[in-house]
């Protein structure tokens, strides 16, 4: 039912869509990127040529690879992050909103107290406090501060999925606290982990530039936020090289997108309230 | 390329042999235009309210170097050439243990009082009195008692021969002492009503801009001929780029990526840069640990790279590879000696790796290198400063470059306070920065980088300038030898003995030559320095030698 | 009694094309002034779409295909939406099923009585509280509740309080859509009573949607039964009580436990109702009926025959006659 | 009707095999507000009841009398907060042990009132009653499939293989209570609670859900509270009928003795707001009805229904009245029969 | 008011939370500000000069950490944040002062216009919903949302300041203008409107789908349909029942928001060269000036925690329910 709404949802195929390109584009990067994207041994600055569609960087390197290649990191930060944060959602979530208590008070505490503290400022404090830089770093850095929102939705899900009367009459057919939350509230949920899960990855996709563009990141990959990075650093628009600027930049928001698009769309699958157009 | 932490190499100052009058030249020049205020931006973020000389260039209001307090001397890198300011001339006299210095007549404090030699042995002697103060370690030489002995003459003593200790005396920003004798905590002093003898004196202040004004009693008659300075900070290169494309300003101290085809392509009749080389790039091997404790290793990286693709994907042809022995090119020609050819590594992969293999090492399958046991050798990392591309691109080339014989490295950029500690205590494996000293000849920058005392025995220990920790008797007598004289011959014996030093035991591997990145634009102001009148080296806005910019440039 | 609302052949659609589906078909109905009429029939049946429709309030997908309703000798459903909205409230009202969330949730009672009144034309502030302080006290709300927000107000409260609204400019004709049914059974007969009281001082007709006929049955002048979109049965209350002819109408009578009698078996109507988006051909009803005459009742969808003067039926087993007279 | 219940609710009789469940002076209030305004909702004040084996008891009450509280309560959904529950001669402790609520649930379950929202949509029939089946270890796993058939067909899915691997969206309202009624039978219980469980369907198919109820109650001797605010309904289900008002029993007694002769003024108030399909139009019959439920924070210490009642004196307010017995297990509280 | 009271809780918790990770923040990090400053002062300072400047920022205290945190509250409370690294020797408070006005103007304007921007778009999207403006609206707004905010200011930089020059391509005065003024003035709010545009952009796609989605939502309930059936215009069912209503969850949702704002912000401070706080911290980060960074990030939450309670208060006067005392 849910899924035949979501295929048939064209926001929902219009998302999915640009993801899977871009998968496409990350996972074949070795077949269709004509260079390695860190070979810097091309010609600085190069406008769009045959040899190179895309012209090179200041440092030689081929920007269509960087970009291809880039695909690859900028999903993986996004997504893997987005893995982790849905994790922690999930948990912080459904403990809270299921489990109650003490333990619920103090999850709620922790959800406000990180859900006001402005989440790109403490990334960039945490940032520079972690020595080691690289993509693991980044990845835990955006993941701590970035899973409060979701978590608190998940709560407030829970809460209302655990006075469900499916779920009250789970509990009078014998079983567990367990198996309840297992079998019943999760994949109830599942809807709005989606959702959640795309968010996520917007949020990680875009705070990986930010971070990039201040210098905070890691250098050794290439993401088209480190692309943006060097871009910016190296002058790419008075050097007239825009495509080495806009690229990366319209790729991060169309990947956005897709995201938010995928968000929306499950969102809407979900939430029969917003299902009228 | 984006030092965004404009800590000058301010202090850069030099030993002279002869006193150029350079003055007369240009005093009093005929159709000179007056007026006009000059316009520069630079990429400091905010502006210190602080008009303190005693604090690094960075902690106090741009120009409180530059243009309100003065040294005794300017001493000019690129021409070798010394400018006195106020000082008039100097002497070194028994057996260099006694350093004489005449200084101006008829210079006025900007509150009307008259500048005397009184001035200069307090300032000296501030400095002994307030250790926090004494930036330049002037009472770390041998020097031990400053007096004046007349209205204008004032007696450096030393306790042992020290002749190059007569640069940083000479750079030392000399402060009124009816005025200093009353603060009480001069580290943390912010100095609001700065009375100097500089040709211009505050206007007005506030975080983003500082203004100056002419002194109409500037003891240089006739001087400044411009009317204002105004210096703006901006958060980024690219607003100070955008300004000074777009002409809002006159000149920034910037290191502009390609600057040949970004900035002066675009107005080649007026847009104008000048990057005259006063120092060294160098890529800095941590000797305390294993395998850059082994020589043959760091040799074998010098032979793996190409310095001359390094300074091209980093300065794109505006600056060149670095003298394997880190000689500035001006200083090369004098202090070069012939027995030293010969000794430099030329860029060769496949010696690199016939080296490693003389030396035990051996490659896995995959092509990494591993030690004789058969240990395959971690990834290192090499330590660069968030932000700073030009380091980062060098940092790429040379990633490459080692991969190619087998050392796999990561680049590992930090906050510059990060990387700064992680250098002093020795806690890189790798690091690239500039050479730790600047100098009319190499030896201030090998006994910065060389010498015993600014090492550490164990990492994790700060060591002040000897980033590789690489120290050798034979060094630290060559430069003591080189201290105690006045003579050229020895000293130029001692620097050779120090160079032949670094040429075979590698401490670190000089990647490209270092410049002052001072660019500027003609279309209202000139006479600001360049390659064909080189009065100054180029220097930062607010550091001494700008000083003699601003009493030049003047109205088209 | 003169005629005041006439809804002629209307069939409304939700959707477009073939998919779509007919929440109601080809309905007649007419209201006269002062008239209760009821509408009766099991949930899906079309009642409260034809409520909306009748009114212009049909959201899309919602849509009229066919018919009209004529008001007062005006076509509402071709009215400018201007002219559309001044027959609202002023001459139509509504009452709507779920009463409890139809009342701005973050205005005070009172500021919801002077929006609809200045919708209206009037602007004095203190005409209007008077009017709201009338309509409350006909319909038994306390004037204190004025000030209150809706959160503030038991249910049967803001039962009463919707009702005081529909009838603050009174109009000639209010449609009431379930209006009792979350309500309990003695709120439910206090708000009839009034509703009825009011009707009698100030001479407007009801249309009173429910799935409950017994309650219908109790205060109904007309009564009209739908199911699957269709008007299946029409009569006077009386006559619809005394001789269902439909026999879903007989089912539905036969589906209220009695409240006094002794207790015996009764059966429900067996099955459900059928899928909009699949309606067999013949009578809607066939699958349930007890008297279906296979060949005819399965196939052929029966049309509407006047069995009585004023009681009005579509089943097979009341053929067509143009006399209108009954044959057995 | 089955054997007449004891006169008494404080009778001790509690190992009367014949007798399911004991409720005595069952309580349940929440607390509200924040610090400082606190105030609590007395939603159940002292319920006493018997139920013997067999038997169907009527609990009607308007909105906020208290019947859906005292369901839960009795299911443990909510604990409840003072009182004793007895179930077949065994007391349970008002804070259960998971392992107590296991024992009790496998004799007391509950049909619930909603049967869209209490099947979970993502199971399927058959995965909604092997649950309480697994769980109470009522068939091996073996035949779990064959025992869900079993019930299905009990409920009148019939034939079952047709339904176990539906959805609930893929069932009417009708079908979907049915299920839910399976699920309480699957427990093989001794009673069951039915919270409201045909309010929320189609009149068509009330009847046919009331009538399953019956013959599922009769064929296996179980025990049913079936809980309404329906007079009606609850007359054609039951033996005895209770009438619960602000928390409070005020009436109690055979099905048929209460409809025709109810005693308390609120139980005639409710006899006569009913609909009744056999009355016919009776739209000029006067009814004095005003007020409302009262608020179950500021109970005052009389009868409850003291402000709703046209006939209240004097002595309505000081206490409650106690209980009187008025022939054929009729009771009811009411000062009118002091 | 147990709403307020939660509230006024949840502040003071995540103040003290906040303050308190800043305290704990920096004990973690294996550097040593002696260190640092040696590095500022590159190298230079004499063993004996160190130990006077690490007296001067008491960081070499040998208290125990309770008796440093004490210590730490009492510094907080009076606004002694300490000596700052990088503008050595001006104190922490003095550099927050300096820059926190900028950024209060710049992110409290532009946060305000996007908030309105995007709430009215929203707003106009879903009472058109189904229509090319919601279907265009939909992915643009998506499409905003998604871009980096520094990339999006350094396009807009390079574009409208430096190629086509029509604003100043950074900071926040002109270089020939000081504050004060009508001319200052002038020139500070031309130097803001390329960044104040840039944040609300992109902040604003933000709004317009949270409000668009709130507002279909509401646009179904009851009390709007009913708004219509009392024949209210449009515009006054529009804004009055709809967006009123819609605009209710927002507040609670501006938490977030207002910090993914702050965060904008800081980058578009940056790009921009705006004297505010963002920059600011940068440097501090990238100078690892702790009491800076320290002093600078406890701005910025309670910034935000203020904005966040002052958005409460708004919900709950804009909400009667939330003032209620309900069930908890």
């Amino acid at each position: 039912m849910t899924l035949r709404a979501f295929l048939t949802n064209r926001r929902a195929m219009a998302g999915a869509g640009i993801l899977v390109f871009f998968a496409l584009l990350a996972g074949l990067a070795p077949l269709i990127a004509p260079y390695s994207p860190t070979n810097i041994n091309f010609p600085p600055m190069l406008g769009p040529s045959a040899a190179h569609l895309l012209g090179t960087t200041a440092n030689g390197q081929d920007v269509l690879s960087q970009l291809i290649w880039g695909s690859r990191d900028t999903l993986i930060v996004g997504l893997v992050t987005a893995t982790l944060i849905s994790g922690i959602q999930l948990i912080v979530g459904i403990f809270g909103g299921y489990v109650g208590g003490w333990i619920d008070e103090v999850l709620s505490m922790l959800t406000n107290i990180f859900l006001v503290m402005p989440g790109l400022p403490l990334m960039i404090i945490v940032a520079a406090y972690v020595t080691v830089k690289g993509t693991v770093p980044i990845i835990f850095v955006i993941t701590v501060t970035g899973w409060a929102w979701g978590a608190r939705v998940l709560r407030s899900q829970t809460l209302t999925l655990r006075s469900q009367a499916f779920v009250e009459a789970a509990q009078l057919s014998g079983e567990s606290r367990w198996r309840i939350v297992l079998t019943h509230i999760v994949p109830n949920m599942a809807g709005i982990l989606v959702a959640n899960f795309f968010g996520a990855a917007l949020y990680a996709v875009l705070s990986e530039a930010g971070l990039e563009f201040l210098g905070l990141g890691n250098v050794n990959t290439v993401t088209w936020g480190t692309m943006l990075y060097w871009a910016e650093n190296d002058e790419a628009l008075l050097m007239g090289l825009w495509q080495w600027m806009v690229l990366p930049g319209v790729c991060i928001a169309l990947l956005g997108t897709a995201f938010g698009l995928l968000n929306f769309a499950v969102d809407e699958v979900v939430n029969p309230r917003l299902r009228r157009t | 390329m984006n030092q965004r932490i404009a800590i000058g190499l301010a202090a850069s100052v030099s030993l002279a042999f002869a006193l150029a009058a350079a003055m007369a030249s240009n005093v009093g020049a005929a159709g000179v235009k007056t007026g006009g205020t000059l316009y520069s931006a630079m990429p400091w973020g905010t502006i210190p309210d602080n008009f303190n000389p005693f604090l690094p260039s960075g902690s106090n209001a741009g120009g409180t170097l530059s243009v309100i307090y003065e040294p005794l001397f300017y001493d000019n890198s690129v021409n070798g050439q010394l400018v006195p300011l106020l000082g008039t001339g100097y002497k070194w006299e028994d057996h260099n243990l006694k350093l004489v210095v005449t200084t101006r007549r008829g210079v006025q404090w900007t509150d009307g009082t008259a500048f005397t030699a009184k001035d200069v042995a307090f300032t000296f002697n501030y400095l002994h009195q307030y250790p926090v103060l004494d930036l330049s370690r002037i009472w770390s030489t041998g020097l031990t008692s400053v007096t004046a002995t007349g209205s204008n003459t004032v007696v450096f003593t030393f306790s042992k021969a020290n002749t190059p200790a007569f640069l940083y005396i000479a750079g030392q920003a000399v402060v009124p002492a009816r005025l200093w004798s009353k603060v009480k905590n001069p580290s943390t002093y912010t100095n609001p009503h700065p009375v100097g003898t500089g040709p211009f004196t505050l206007q007005s202040f506030n975080p983003y801009v500082v203004k100056y004004v002419r002194n109409p009693h500037y003891w240089m008659v006739g001087r400044p001929y411009i009317h204002g300075l105004v210096i703006e900070a901006v958060k980024s290169n690219d607003t100070s780029l955008f300004d000074i494309l777009k002409h809002n300003i006159q000149f920034t101290y910037t290191a502009i990526t390609d600057v040949a085809k970004t900035f002066a392509a675009r107005a080649p009749a007026v847009n104008h840069y000048w990057w005259p080389v006063n120092n060294t790039n160098l890529l800095y091997m941590n000797t305390q640990e294993a395998p850059f404790s082994n020589t043959a290793f760091r040799i074998a990286i010098a032979e793996a790279l190409n310095t001359k693709l390094i300074a091209t994907r980093a300065y794109y042809g505006a600056i060149g590879p670095a003298n394997p022995a880190a000689f500035v090119p001006a200083q090369a020609k004098a202090w070069f000696n012939p027995s030293l050819k010969g000794l430099e590594h030329p860029y060769s992969p496949a010696l690199a790796k016939q080296t490693l293999k003389k030396a035990g090492f051996k490659w896995t399958s995959t092509g990494q290198l591993e030690s004789a046991r058969g240990n395959p050798l971690p990834s290192y990392r090499i330590l660069v400063g968030a932000g700073w591309t030009d380091f980062i691109t060098m940092a790429q080339v040379v990633s490459n470059e080692l991969q190619a014989i087998g050392i796999s490295t990561t680049i590992d950029q930090e906050p510059w306070g990060t990387y700064e500690s992680s250098l002093l205590t020795g806690r890189y494996d790798m690091a690239i920065c500039w050479g730790a000293g600047t100098g009319p000849t190499p030896y201030y920058d090998y006994e910065q980088s060389l010498g015993s005392q600014y090492s550490a025995k164990q990492i994790g220990q700060v060591a002040v300038s000897d980033w590789s920790r690489f120290t050798r008797p034979a060094i630290d007598r060559a430069l003591q030898s080189f201290r105690q004289t006045s003579n050229l011959a020895v000293q130029k014996r001692d620097i050779t003995t120090v160079a032949r030093i670094i040429l075979r035991q590698v401490p670190f591997v000089p990647l490209t030559n270092r410049p002052n990145f001072f660019d500027y634009q003609t279309a209202t102001f000139v006479g600001f320095p360049n390659a064909q009148n080189p009065y100054n080296a180029g220097d930062p806005p607010d550091a001494p030698g700008a000083n003699l910019m601003y009493t030049r440039v003047h109205l088209k | 009694m003169s005629l005041l609302l006439e809804i002629a052949g209307l069939t409304v659609g939700y959707g477009a094309g073939p998919t779509a589906v007919l929440a109601v078909q080809d309905v007649d109905l007419a209201v006269h002034t002062g008239e209760v009429v009821g509408i009766a029939g099991e949930s899906g049946c079309g009642k409260s779409t034809l409520a909306l429709a009748a009114t212009g309030l049909l959201d899309p997908p919602g849509r009229v295909l066919q018919g009209g309703v004529r008001y007062a000798g005006q076509d509402l459903l071709r009215l400018p939406p201007a002219a559309l909205r001044h027959v609202r409230l002023r001459q139509i009202a509504m009452v709507f099923q779920a009463s409890m969330n139809v009342l701005n949730p973050v205005l005070r009672i009172r500021d919801q009585f002077l929006d609809a009144m200045q919708a209206h034309g009037i602007t004095s502030r203190r005409e209007a509280v008077e009017r709201t302080q009338a309509v409350f006290e006909l319909v038994k709300v306390p004037a204190r509740f004025l000030d209150a927000y809706p959160h503030q107000l038991s249910g049967g409260m803001r039962q009463r309080t919707v009702i005081a609204l529909s009838l603050v400019l009174e109009p000639r004709l209010i449609f009431m859509d379930e209006p009792t049914t979350a309500l309990d059974v003695v709120v439910q007969r206090a708000i009839l009573q009034s509703v009825n009281d009011l009707r009698v001082q100030r001479d407007f007709a009801v249309v009173f949607i429910t799935h409950d006929l017994s309650l219908l049955i109790e205060i109904a002048d007309r009564i009209a039964i739908m199911y699957a979109g269709y008007l299946v049965e029409e009569a006077s209350g009386p006559e619809l009580y005394q001789q269902p002819l439909h026999p879903y109408t007989q089912a539905l009578m036969q589906a209220f436990p009695p409240l006094g009698a002794v207790r015996s078996r009764l059966q429900g109507i067996p099955g459900q109702p059928p899928d909009l988006r699949q309606l067999p051909p013949g009578c809607p009803f066939a699958a349930r009926c007890g008297k279906v005459r296979q060949g005819t009742c399965d196939t052929v969808r029966p049309a509407m025959t006047i069995v009585t003067p004023g009681h009005r039926v579509a089943c097979h087993l009341y053929p067509v006659s143009t006399e209108g007279g009954k044959q057995a | 009707m089955t054997a007449p219940v004891q006169a008494a609710p404080e009778g001790s009789a509690t190992t009367d095999s014949a007798l399911v469940l004991e409720v005595r002076g069952l309580s349940k209030s929440f607390t509200v507000g924040s610090i400082g305004r606190r105030r609590r909702v007395r939603a159940l004040n002292g319920v006493d009841l018997r139920l013997e084996r067999g038997e169907v008891l009527g609990l009607v009450g308007e909105s906020g009398s208290g019947k859906t509280t005292f369901a839960r309560a009795l299911a443990f959904l909510d604990s409840p907060t003072g009182g004793e529950i007895w179930l077949e001669g065994v007391r349970q402790p008002l804070q259960p042990t998971p392992r107590d609520l296991h024992r009790y649930r496998s004799r007391v379950q509950m049909i619930f009132q909603d049967p869209y929202a209490s099947l979970d949509r993502l199971h399927t029939v058959y995965r909604t009653l092997s649950q309480p089946l697994r769980s109470f270890r009522i068939a091996p796993a073996s035949q779990t499939r064959a025992a869900c058939a079993e019930l299905l067909e009990s409920v009148g899915l019939v034939p079952a293989t047709d339904f176990l691997d539906r959805y609930p969206h893929e069932l009417s309202g009708g079908q979907r209570q049915r299920v839910g009624i399976a699920r309480a039978l699957a427990a093989r219980p001794a009673l069951i609670l039915a919270d409201e469980p045909t309010s929320m369907l189609d009149v068509s198919i009330r009847l046919t859900i009331m009538n399953l109820l019956l013959d599922l109650q009769q064929g296996r001797a179980l025990s049913l509270i079936f809980i309404t605010h329906d007079l009606a309904g609850a007359n054609y289900v039951s033996d005895r009928i209770a009438i619960l008002y602000a928390g409070h029993l005020l009436e109690i007694g055979p099905a048929s003795a209460l409809m025709h002769d109810p005693y308390h003024p609120y139980t005639q108030l409710l006899r006569k707001a009913a609909p009744d399909p056999q009355g016919g139009f009776r739209r000029g019959e006067r009814f004095d009805a005003s007020g409302e439920p009262p608020d179950l924070t500021e109970l005052a210490p009389g009868c409850p229904f003291v402000p709703r009642c046209p006939q209240a004196r004097a002595a309505c307010h000081p206490h409650l009245p106690a209980w009187r017995e008025l022939g054929g297990q009729h009771r009811v509280r009411c000062v009118l029969y002091d | 008011m147990r709403y307020l009271t939660r509230r006024v809780l949840v502040l003071l918790l995540t103040g003290w939370a906040a303050l308190t990770i800043n305290f704990v923040l920096p004990r973690l990090m294996p550097g040593n500000p002696a260190e640092v400053m040696l590095a500022r002062f590159q190298g230079r300072l004499s063993p004996r000069a160190l130990a006077a400047l690490t007296v001067e920022f008491g960081v070499h205290t040998h208290q125990s950490l309770l008796a440093q945190y004490v210590a730490y509250w009492g510094h907080m409370l009076t606004g002694n944040f300490g000596l700052s690294l990088t503008y050595y020797p001006a104190s922490v408070a003095q550099m927050v002062a300096q820059a926190f006005p900028w950024t209060l103007g710049l992110v409290g304007i532009s946060t305000l216009i996007a908030f309105i921007l995007g709430t009215g778009i929203g707003i106009a999207a879903a009472w058109r919903h189904g229509s090319r403006l919601d279907g265009v609206l939909l992915p643009v707004s998506l499409l905003l949302n998604s871009m980096p905010y520094f990339w999006f200011a350094l396009l807009m930089l390079y574009l409208f300041g430096f190629v086509l020059g029509w604003f100043p391509v950074g900071g926040g005065l002109n270089l020939a203008h000081q504050a004060g003024g009508w001319a200052g003035l002038g020139a500070i709010i031309s130097h803001a409107i390329l960044p104040a545009a840039t944040i609300t952009i992109t902040a604003a796609g933000g709004w317009v789908l949270t409000m668009r989605n709130n507002m279909v939502a509401i646009l179904g309930e009851d009390f709007v349909k009913f708004a219509r059936a009392k024949g209210l215009p449009d515009r006054v069912v529009e804004f009055r029942y709809a967006a009123r209503n819609a605009i209710l969850p927002n507040f609670t949702g501006f938490a977030m928001a207002i910090g993914f704002v702050v965060g904008g912000a800081l980058l578009t401070e940056i790009v921009f060269s705006y004297p505010g706080l963002g920059y600011l911290l940068y440097e501090a980060v990238l100078n690892l000036d702790y009491p800076l960074m320290q002093a600078i990030f406890l701005f910025i939450s309670l910034a935000v925690l203020v904005a966040n309670f002052l958005a409460d208060l708004a919900y709950i006067l804009l909400d009667p329910r939330v003032r209620a005392v309900g069930r908890s």
